[in-house]
């Protein structure tokens, strides 16, 4: 090659520029909506729901995306509402709640069926909670149904220990110093009702007999494993050599057909949130003949047997994933859709072309890129945002220097400036405290209520303290000072000379949001403490065990995402020694306090335990709050039904496709807000079955 | 007689091509069982068509090639059996000058580097002295000193022989093996190298062993020439009696192909046109190598492997048909093998085993 | 126009640059011949000296860029090769000129057959069909003495000998029965009795089918036997042209002289000292003002070194590239008396050998 | 002959020199990634002196956190977080043409040493070795670079690698330590190609007469190793070097894609441009002034390593 | 040649089994593992997932079992994707990669070649200016540029070609022309330096010689000499391509092997990527194979023994 003279290829440049340019330009801002909006031609929904789901079986996948599959397949006992997450009646057209908190009933109706015909009775529930926790099915959810009595030995592998007499060991006299004493009062008071009170439903069973005795002692299968609890326990190892093992079974689970229309449960103790966790997907009915006949391959086209409104039509993995309407499911009258296409996906920006061309009709959770936002959020009948129920936090390893020091961990969160990062990412709102604001009213009220009270003692008002708690650089500074690395004026910032920059870094798993979120507060650290951390992302698989196992120095980026409407699904993170708020901390008073919450039967005093325990971490800045989420999708004007709800989950029921243009949304300014009677209706028409309940629920 | 410099004995080249799993291993039989002396302060010519390993037997005495048999004796080593390390110090009488200019010089390095390399390898003096002597060398061979720091490239092919030769002479070898080094050179150029060549042999008394296609060349620069076809030399004698009295029909064929600058003679000349190319080395032929060509070939010659025999005093040829009663193969009665009787009188039996195999022919 | 004095061809102040890094390379400068029909004109030169680019430049070969034929005419047959278009040109390449080249190894496409690359010719020149052409060049081969030409047609050229191939390429040039041949350096590259083979066969077809022949090469002993005239070039200019014999027996240029006296002459022995031309062939993009020879030339003087010669017309087919092409002309004719004398002496030797 | 001055010889080097000063192409070329290694080298320290700005400065005001277009402020524009551009592209540039630059010497020098050593040898050394070469090829590179990255990475960075972060990047840049093993990983599985270059020339060298010629005079064979062979093998190696470089920055800008490249803050042409295309429809300018730099420089390397080719490999020599 | 064949298709099967193995090395010493996730899973739970697969004998024994099925040609199970085999897995997403593969290359192969071979014959012409130019543009854009660029134009401006997904011929379009970009790119620059390369070859001269028009020429005598280089790049080009490449698999979501590949990566599960790597080592190999055999077709001189 030789001798071009620059211009014989300027035009090529120049076209690309231009062209890229023109493109920039063509952004239909003018338009009422985003995009190709075409009414719909056939009543199919096109959704865009994430990645490939992992697997078919409801007791397999983890995820969101799973999720939003399997509440198309399959149905629980209640199901969530589509606008507040709520559970409402589904496959049990009514439930009870023992006074005692740890014994649910659930009356099922007698017209719901599996796609193939068969009618769904109590037993097969039974059926898909004892496989659902089975060791052999090593499913990765099974630790969500630990509260039902029994399960977590079952899953566990776990032995009884029998003596010669026929008499179990009881765990109660071989519980820890600490556990005892954490639990004192309520365990008692419930121990006392337990023992003597019968149940509150019907003739007691065998099963129930056994399920309301005090509970047994167990212990692991496993000879190695068992040593060392022998080891750290010498009184156990004396109590169970030369005992019998009895293996956990099945059978011992708390979960019992009481006859084919009800079904009972009973918990280790009350888990006032239990009930939010029965329409997650662990607990959706599958059909035993089917799994026992295909093993494995149960789940394909053509074997699979699903209990939903939809039932699965063509799986093409990581193409499409179609479901039609099942004529079979008991409520197939008010089911709108003839169908929906799941598409998975995994980048976001194909997914918003998909969207904007008009060839989806609606993409899952977070799928706006925020930098579009300020253009997208205009059509406002299309995006959609909605407090979510998920926080989003950095992890301090506070057992480590410089972290160890309280006063740096509060300085480095009063550095940033939640108020600008909340701007800068457009959809959140800024977190000063753990449990996001917003999602849980009634937690809202009493935790200021209860923090009014812990900060009488410092003067200072909730309001004022939660503001300050959100930025102040000022005293950012002077509690760095005071933690023995000045902060000194240099040039127009800030400089911190001792603080070892070198034990301190943010560690984030690679993703767009995260990085930016850590770019920003790299720079806000920079800016008001003088302090240069050093970034450092990582792919989520490296970055998990390295993040869970408190390796990291200093930060580590972490969020949580509710698995039920509770605030204890954020507070149970740093339950128990191997919580996963990854900190380091560990303190069993907290332990303690949740335990005891959560054996309160006084919603309100549970609320201000639990506001206890949450103060407990914000005092000790285990955690640098950030943001609170929101969620942030898209949908078409002709999407009916779908609502922004606390976890993006859709009871797909309820969504339908309005091909009248004049009743697309439009102007809606919340459209949580504004009914759609057809929706409403039918909501009603479901929770009219349930009646209030006469403990717990208020 | 002068004193022999080199022995070569049974000397052989042996390539193995193929191999491995599914192949099959084949043998080319560059250089076949060549005996040869090599006299102090001659030139010995060695001559021969392309692929009939004159190269190979040049390359392989200075172990350049490692040869696969035979003995290669000098000072009462035998060069062929020493060890890489024993070979490498025998190299300081032993060099070489190769056939093209281009290829054998480093073009990364200078001049002053190339021809000071043997030096250093051999620790032959020492910074300064080795770029005195490089300068000294540069002028025996007619190169100005002052192109000491040039590259290679900035040379014509004449002037890179120069280099060339003066790298063999840097360690002041006894013996240069001169493997065709006019033969990429302009004519007018040819002439320049050889007297230079012939210049440095009467200085330093050095003895060549001097690789040619070229029998113009080999004639005017040889003392004795060695003809050689696939591998084996088939006539040996001195440079004068080869050309006026050339006894292989091989060789008087080479002779007369060979175009003179003479309209008169060319005009009436008849060459000898041998048909056919030469074999290849892979499959020889089996007898007499040059039966597939030669015109006087009988039956007996595809089976019996002529050895190299004194005709003449001092006059090798391998050929059956010829004898030091009758050497001319001209003369020779037509099927009669003159050469096979003197064997059997000289008593070097021909092997039952040849003779059978000419039944099988 | 009709044919000149029965020539073949006339090639008229020639000139063919090329353009380099070096600055503009005269490789042809200014080179005037003919060639009479049958006739065989040899053109000798070492390498760079501009014999093949005279022959590319024929042919209209020249790679352009980086060559340019600058001036001068070629008529070949009345036709102004020149002035035609390259399709015309075409027409004529292969079917009325032919040309061999020197290296039969890579002058022969490695990925056709041998058949195919001979049926082409007569294909596209002679409008044969397939089996015609099939057939003509089996007939070929036969002709250039290609054993087995009927199996041997079908084979790839790496399946034959250099010699081999060097008859394949005879035969293609032959195959339209050209009025000129063209063989630049056709034995270069081949051992002397497979040089001995082709250039007999050379000159047997030339006699057979009575084509003119222009061969190229820079050896004088292959000229010597085949020529009826010769061209001495050196760095892009004609420095001598002659009929053979007379530049053979007297040249009249003292490069020639030197390129004769310097090849061994059978007549030496060994050890006597070779006549040789001092110094390098000139860089020919660089020459010197005066005679490009004038440095290496034994008798230059200073005129030699600041203008540059006159082509000298010794006598109407004889001139010389020279200041003093007389003076050395003369030298040459008294030598060669001389060597007369001395060759009859030696002429025993000569004769022996020459009868085997 | 009068002694004159001794004339100093023009090497194949200073030849190929000349000859790439004549392709236009090659010179644009090389001025290009000439400006750019000067401008990524001092200019943000320009940037950062008169307006105030570095590649990671995000505005305290929470109002300028967003994307701005080309202004006289900012002539390239900000991106999202409301930093500007042109700070990002040239420090961008710097890891770009570093991660083109190490990953290509840490290729050179494996490659060369593999390759040469294969090809010099021979014989079932050389088979094994190539065979080596082949089984790494077709493990995937990715899971290469993520297992170097974890295993090496974080607080197992050897010292060495932080060192050299340290001298280029500033003291204690943890960040850019992470970076660099990024750039090893790269150069670590570009090699292979590189030895099967050298391996190919070496072949082809061992065998040419100047090297029976080192041998005739009795020089040893890691002398002729390296004073004969490499030195002759280099040319083929400095072209395939110069190709080498844009492609281990496109293969940065893939690992970037798929966010495993750089360390934030830092970003390379690759990363901002693959950030800068999921804006392209509301923000063009982030992609088009990384990603045209990016194309420029790229196409100057590849403009130079052409011309480097037809510099250094007489065969394409014109008449 | 059929010896030669047969070796070379022995001898793949020891090197898949080395690959294989180097890779198996590689994934346990990356962290995580297919189970790993946000929440920490209680150690019970880690346990019975261990048991379930195998994880919990010794090192080994794991990698000895592993051995011995995949040498019977069985992968196992994908772990993340329950129920579904690695070899089920691949065989339903290569025919995706395999037709935007071999559809890009024949793309890439008219316009490479077209482009190459005229800016050949019109070597310093502003055609040969042009294609080159452009061709280096093509090489010096990542087609993670490309893609999205075309999407814009053609799918969210225009609406010409849907943005992503698989369905009927037209959506084949824009990821085809991606992909094939940058190898037309190559195969022209490939084309042209070959062509150029044949075209100073002696027998192009005597081809001329012959009075055969350049079309001629360069189509029957330069072709086949020029197109080595094309055939050494199509073997591994074509192998990549048909491996699926990711970056077009994203944007275009598209369910071919690439993408499928990188997820198995980053979710660590190994049976998937044991599998996908014996597969892509083998069509490597074979490829390579492929292409010394169409050496011999395109030169006769080559003859494998």
């Amino acid at each position: 090659m030789a001798r071009i003279s620059f211009s014989q290829f300027r035009f090529v440049i120049v076209s690309v520029v231009l062209s890229s340019f023109l493109a920039g330009c063509t952004s239909s801002a003018s338009n009422r909506y985003w995009g190709r909006t075409v009414a719909p031609s056939d009543n199919v929904l096109r959704y865009i729901s994430g990645s490939e789901p992992e697997s078919l079986d409801p007791a397999f996948g983890t995820g969101q995306p799973e999720a939003r599959v399997y509440m198309a397949l399959y149905e629980g006992l209640l199901e969530y509402h589509p606008k507040t997450m709520e559970p409402i009646p589904a496959i049990a057209e009514s439930y009870e709640i023992s006074s005692d908190g740890t014994e649910y009933i659930f009356h099922l109706r007698k017209n719901a069926k599996f796609s193939n015909g068969d009618p769904i009775t109590a037993k097969d529930f039974v059926y898909t909670f004892r496989r659902a926790l089975s060791p052999e099915l090593a499913s990765r959810n099974a630790n969500l149904g630990y509260y039902i009595k029994y399960s977590e030995a079952y899953n566990s592998g776990n032995m009884f220990v029998q003596d010669q007499n026929g008499q179990f060991l009881l765990k109660k006299d071989f519980a820890k110093e600490t556990e005892t004493k954490a639990s004192d009062t309520p365990e008692e008071n419930s121990d006392g009702k337990a023992e003597s009170a019968p149940a509150n439903f019907g003739a007691p069973t065998e099963l129930q007999k056994f399920l309301n005795s005090p509970e047994r002692l167990t212990i692991k299968a496993s000879e190695k494993e068992r040593a060392k609890d022998f080891e750290a326990d010498p009184k156990l190892k004396a109590a169970v050599e030369g005992k019998q093992l009895v293996p956990v079974t099945k059978e011992n689970l708390g979960v019992e057909a009481v006859d084919d229309y009800t079904l009972r449960l009973k918990l280790y103790q009350p888990a006032p949130y239990f009930i939010q966790l029965i329409p997650h997907q662990l607990f959706r009915v599958v059909h035993q003949p089917t799994i026992e006949k295909f093993g494995k391959d149960w789940m394909r086209a053509g074997n699979i047997v699903t209990s939903g409104a939809f039932k699965l039509s063509v799986h093409k993995p990581y193409d499409v994933l179609t479901v039609v309407k099942d004529p079979n499911y008991w409520d197939a009258a008010n089911v709108k859709l003839d169908a929906i296409e799941f598409y998975p996906l995994e980048e976001s920006t194909t997914m918003m072309n998909l969207y904007k061309s008009g060839r989806a009709d609606a993409v899952y959770n977070h799928t706006v890129p925020p930098a579009w936002l300020d253009e997208i959020k205009q059509f406002k009948d299309e995006y959609m945002d909605f407090p979510e129920v998920a926080n989003e936090y950095y992890s301090l390893s506070v057992k480590k220097p410089p972290m160890d020091n309280l006063k740096v961990r509060q300085a480095l969160s009063l550095a940033i400036n939640r108020e600008a990062l909340a701007q800068f990412r457009k959809t959140p709102k800024p977190l000063s405290n753990f449990t996001p604001d917003g999602i849980f009213p009634k937690y809202d009220e009493v935790r200021k209520k209860v923090f009014g009270d812990k900060l009488k003692a410092q003067n200072i008002s909730v309001e004022d303290w939660s503001k300050q708690r959100l930025f102040d650089a000022e005293k950012a500074r002077k509690l760095m000072t005071e933690a023995g690395f000045p902060v000194i004026k240099a040039g127009n910032g800030w400089s911190c000379p001792t603080f070892p920059v070198d034990k301190v870094t943010l560690n984030y798993n690679t993703q767009e949001s995260n990085k930016a979120v850590a770019e920003f507060n790299q720079a806000q650290w920079k800016q008001n403490l003088g302090i240069t951390v050093q970034l450092k992302n990582m792919e989520w698989k490296t970055f998990l065990p390295f993040r869970s196992s408190v390796q990291y120095k200093g930060i580590a980026r972490n969020a949580w995402v509710g698995d039920y409407m509770d605030p204890f699904t954020f507070l149970n993170l740093f339950y128990s020694p191997q919580n996963d708020g990854a900190t380091g901390f560990w303190d069993p008073k907290y332990d303690a306090l949740l335990d005891a919450a959560n054996k309160e039967l006084d919603p309100n005093k549970r609320l201000e335990m639990l506001a206890a325990a949450e103060y407990e971490i914000l005092d000790q800045q285990l955690i640098i709050p950030l943001l609170t989420n929101a969620t942030n999708w898209m949908k078409k004007p002709y999407v009916k039904g779908m609502y922004p709800n606390p976890g993006t989950l859709h009871a797909w029921k309820f969504v339908y496709l309005e091909p009248d243009q004049n009743r697309w949304d439009a102007n809606a300014e919340n459209i949580m807000k504004d009914g759609d009677p057809l929706i409403d209706e039918q909501i009603n028409r479901l929770k009219a079955t349930q009646k209030p309940l006469n403990t717990v629920a208020e | 007689m002068m004193e022999n410099l080199l022995s070569i004995q049974n000397l052989q080249v042996h390539f193995k091509i193929g191999g491995g799993l599914f192949k099959e291993t084949k043998h080319v039989k560059a250089v076949d069982g060549v005996n040869l002396d090599i006299k102090k302060g001659e030139t010995l010519g060695l001559v021969g068509e392309s692929g009939c390993g004159k190269s190979t037997l040049g390359k392989a005495i200075l172990r350049l090639t490692e040869p696969t048999g035979g003995q290669v004796f000098y000072n009462g080593k035998d060069l062929a059996h020493l060890s890489q390390t024993q070979m490498r110090d025998e190299r300081k009488n032993l060099q070489m000058i190769f056939q093209d200019p281009y290829a054998s010089l480093n073009p990364r390095m200078t001049v002053g580097q190339i021809i000071g390399e043997p030096l250093r390898t051999f620790g032959l003096g020492n910074g300064k002295s080795t770029e005195e002597r490089v300068q000294e060398l540069m002028e025996t061979v007619g190169m100005s000193p002052r192109f000491i720091k040039r590259y290679p490239h900035e040379f014509s092919g004449g002037q890179r022989q120069r280099i060339g030769i003066a790298r063999a002479l840097a360690v002041d070898p006894e013996f240069i093996v001169a493997d065709e080094p006019i033969s990429a050179l302009d004519v007018s150029i040819q002439a320049q190298i050889m007297n230079l060549m012939e210049r440095l042999q009467a200085e330093k008394n050095l003895t060549y062993l001097f690789i040619s296609h070229d029998l113009r060349a080999i004639r005017h620069v040889s003392d004795r020439v060695a003809v050689m076809y696939l591998g084996k030399i088939v006539e040996l004698a001195d440079a004068k009696e080869v050309y006026r009295e050339p006894l292989m029909p091989y060789t008087k064929a080479l002779i007369s192909a060979v175009p003179v600058p003479d309209p008169q003679i060319e005009a009436n000349r008849k060459r000898i046109i041998l048909k056919g190319d030469v074999p290849s080395p892979i499959n020889p032929p089996v007898g007499c190598n040059f039966h597939t060509r030669c015109p006087y070939m009988i039956e007996a010659c595809k089976t019996i492997e002529p050895p190299l025999m004194e005709i003449k005093p001092n006059h090798f040829a391998a050929c059956i048909r010829i004898s030091p009663e009758q050497p001319h193969i001209e003369q020779v009665a037509p099927k009669d093998a003159p050469g096979l009787h003197y064997l059997n009188s000289v008593g070097t039996q021909i092997s039952d085993e040849q003779i059978t195999q000419s039944d099988k022919f | 126009m009709s044919e000149i004095n029965g020539h073949i061809l006339t090639v008229n102040d020639l000139k063919t640059y090329f353009q380099t890094e070096d600055g503009v390379v005269k490789a042809v400068d200014g080179i005037t011949f003919d060639l009479a029909r049958g006739e065989t004109l040899g053109i000798v030169g070492e390498s760079g000296s501009g014999k093949s680019v005279t022959n590319l430049s024929i042919m209209r070969l020249i790679p352009e860029p980086p060559g340019k034929i600058v001036n001068g005419d070629v008529v070949f047959d009345g036709i102004d090769v020149r002035a035609l278009s390259i399709d015309d040109v075409r027409k004529i390449r292969g079917k009325r000129i032919a040309m061999i080249f020197q290296d039969p190894m890579t002058s022969l496409n490695p990925f056709l057959k041998i058949s195919t690359q001979l049926m082409e010719v007569t294909q596209l020149h002679l409008n044969h069909t397939k089996e015609q052409a099939y057939k003509h060049a089996i007939k070929m081969l036969e002709l250039v003495g290609i054993p087995d030409a009927e199996n041997r047609v079908k084979s790839y050229p790496h399946e034959f000998s250099g010699g081999m191939r060097q008859r394949v390429m005879i035969a293609m040039a032959l195959s339209c029965e050209p009025e000129l041949l063209i063989a630049d350096e056709p034995t270069t590259a081949l051992d002397v009795t497979i040089q001995a083979q082709i250039l007999e066969l050379i000159k047997d077809l030339k006699a057979r089918l009575g084509t003119s022949v222009i061969l190229i090469t820079h050896d004088l002993g292959v000229v010597a036997g085949m020529t009826e005239k010769i061209i001495v070039m050196y760095a892009g200019k004609v420095f001598e042209q002659s009929p053979t014999k007379e530049l053979f027996s007297t040249p009249a240029n003292p490069y020639t002289k030197g390129l004769l006296k310097s090849v061994p002459d059978p007549a030496h022995e060994a050890g006597t000292e070779l006549y040789q031309i001092p110094g390098l062939p000139p860089d020919v993009a660089h020459l010197p003002p005066g005679c490009p020879f004038a440095p290496r030339c034994y008798r230059a003087e200073e005129i030699c070194r600041e203008q540059f010669p006159p082509f000298v017309e010794i006598n109407p087919n004889h001139r010389s590239l020279c200041h003093f092409a007389e003076e050395v002309y003369a030298e040459s004719v008294r030598e060669s008396n001389e060597k007369k004398f001395i060759n009859k002496q030696t002429e025993e030797i000569k004769i022996e050998t020459n009868t085997i | 002959m009068e002694q004159q001055e001794v004339l100093k010889g023009a090497s194949l080097w200073r030849d190929a020199w000349k000859r790439l000063l004549k392709n236009k192409l090659a010179v644009f070329g090389l001025i290009v990634i000439c400006i750019m290694a000067i401008a990524v080298i001092i200019g943000p320290a320009i940037i950062k002196w008169t307006t105030g700005y570095t590649f990671d400065s995000i505005p305290s005001d929470g109002n300028l956190v967003k994307s701005f277009p080309p202004s006289l402020q900012h002539p390239m524009g900000t991106d999202d977080a409301g930093r500007d551009i042109l700070a990002r592209v040239l420090q961008g540039g710097r890891i770009s043409l570093m991660v083109g630059i190490i990953s290509t010497i840490v290729s050179l020098i494996v490659g060369v040493s593999w390759g040469a050593t294969a090809g010099y040898l021979g014989g079932r050394i050389d088979n094994f070795m190539m065979r080596v070469v082949d089984i790494i090829y077709a493990v995937p590179y990715i899971l290469i670079v993520i297992v170097l990255l974890s295993v090496f990475g974080g607080s197992n960075t050897p010292d060495w690698i932080q060192w050299l972060a340290d001298k280029i990047g500033g003291a204690g840049n943890q960040g850019l330590s992470q970076i660099f093993l990024l750039f090893f990983a790269l150069g670590l599985v570009s090699w292979l190609t590189m030895a099967r270059v050298v391996r190919g020339q070496i072949l082809s060298l061992k065998n040419q007469d100047f090297v029976m010629a080192a041998r005739a005079t009795g020089v040893s064979t890691p002398s002729i190793i390296f004073r004969h062979l490499v030195p002759n093998a280099l040319g083929p190696v400095i072209i395939y070097a110069t190709l080498t470089i844009p492609s281990v920055m496109l293969s940065e800008a893939f690992l970037s894609f798929l966010g495993i490249g750089v360390q934030a803050p830092f970003a390379s042409w690759g990363s901002l441009a693959a950030d800068g295309i999921k804006n392209i429809s509301v923000f063009p300018w982030q992609l088009i002034f990384p990603g045209v730099t990016m194309a420029l420089t790229l196409f100057s390397l590849n403009f130079l390593g052409d011309g480097l080719r037809d510099a250094l490999d007489p065969q394409t020599r014109k008449f | 040649m059929l010896n030669f064949i047969i070796r070379r298709l022995l001898i793949i099967i020891p090197m898949a089994l080395l690959v294989i193995t180097l890779t198996w090395i590689l994934i346990r010493m990356a962290p995580g593992s297919f189970y790993t996730a946000e929440k920490k899973l209680p150690p019970a739970i880690e346990a019975n997932i261990k048991k379930k697969y195998g994880l919990d004998k010794p090192i080994l024994s794991q990698y000895g079992i592993l051995m011995s099925n995949i040498v019977r040609g069985d992968f196992g199970d994908s772990l993340k994707y329950e129920g579904q085999s690695v070899n089920e897995i691949i065989a339903r997403h290569f025919p995706y990669s395999a037709t935007i593969g071999i559809l890009a290359y024949i793309l890439a192969l008219i316009l490479g070649l077209a482009a190459g071979i005229v800016a050949a014959l019109k070597q310093n012409s502003s055609f040969d200016y042009g294609s080159m130019s452009l061709a280096m543009l093509g090489l010096s854009v990542p087609n993670f540029v490309i893609g999205p660029i075309l999407v814009l134009i053609f799918s969210l401006w225009l609406y010409i070609f849907p943005p992503a997904r698989v369905g009927g011929a037209i959506s084949y379009v824009l990821p085809v022309i991606t992909l094939g970009a940058i190898y037309a790119a190559y195969i022209a620059r490939l084309t042209r330096a070959g062509m150029l390369e044949v075209m100073r070859a002696d027998y192009i001269r005597t081809a001329r010689a012959k009075g055969l028009s350049e079309w001629k020429v360069l189509l029957k005598h330069a072709l086949r000499g020029g197109l080595i280089p094309v055939v050494s790049f199509t073997g591994p080009a074509l192998a990549a391509l048909l491996a699926g490449t990711v970056v077009v698999e994203r944007v275009f979501a598209i369910p071919g092997l690439g993408n499928i590949f990188i997820q198995s990566v980053l979710n660590r599960d190994e049976p998937l990527i044991l599998g996908i790597v014996a597969f892509l080592s083998i069509l490597i190999m074979v490829f390579n194979l492929i292409v010394d055999i169409s050496y011999a077709f395109l030169d006769p001189r080559i003859r494998y023994e």
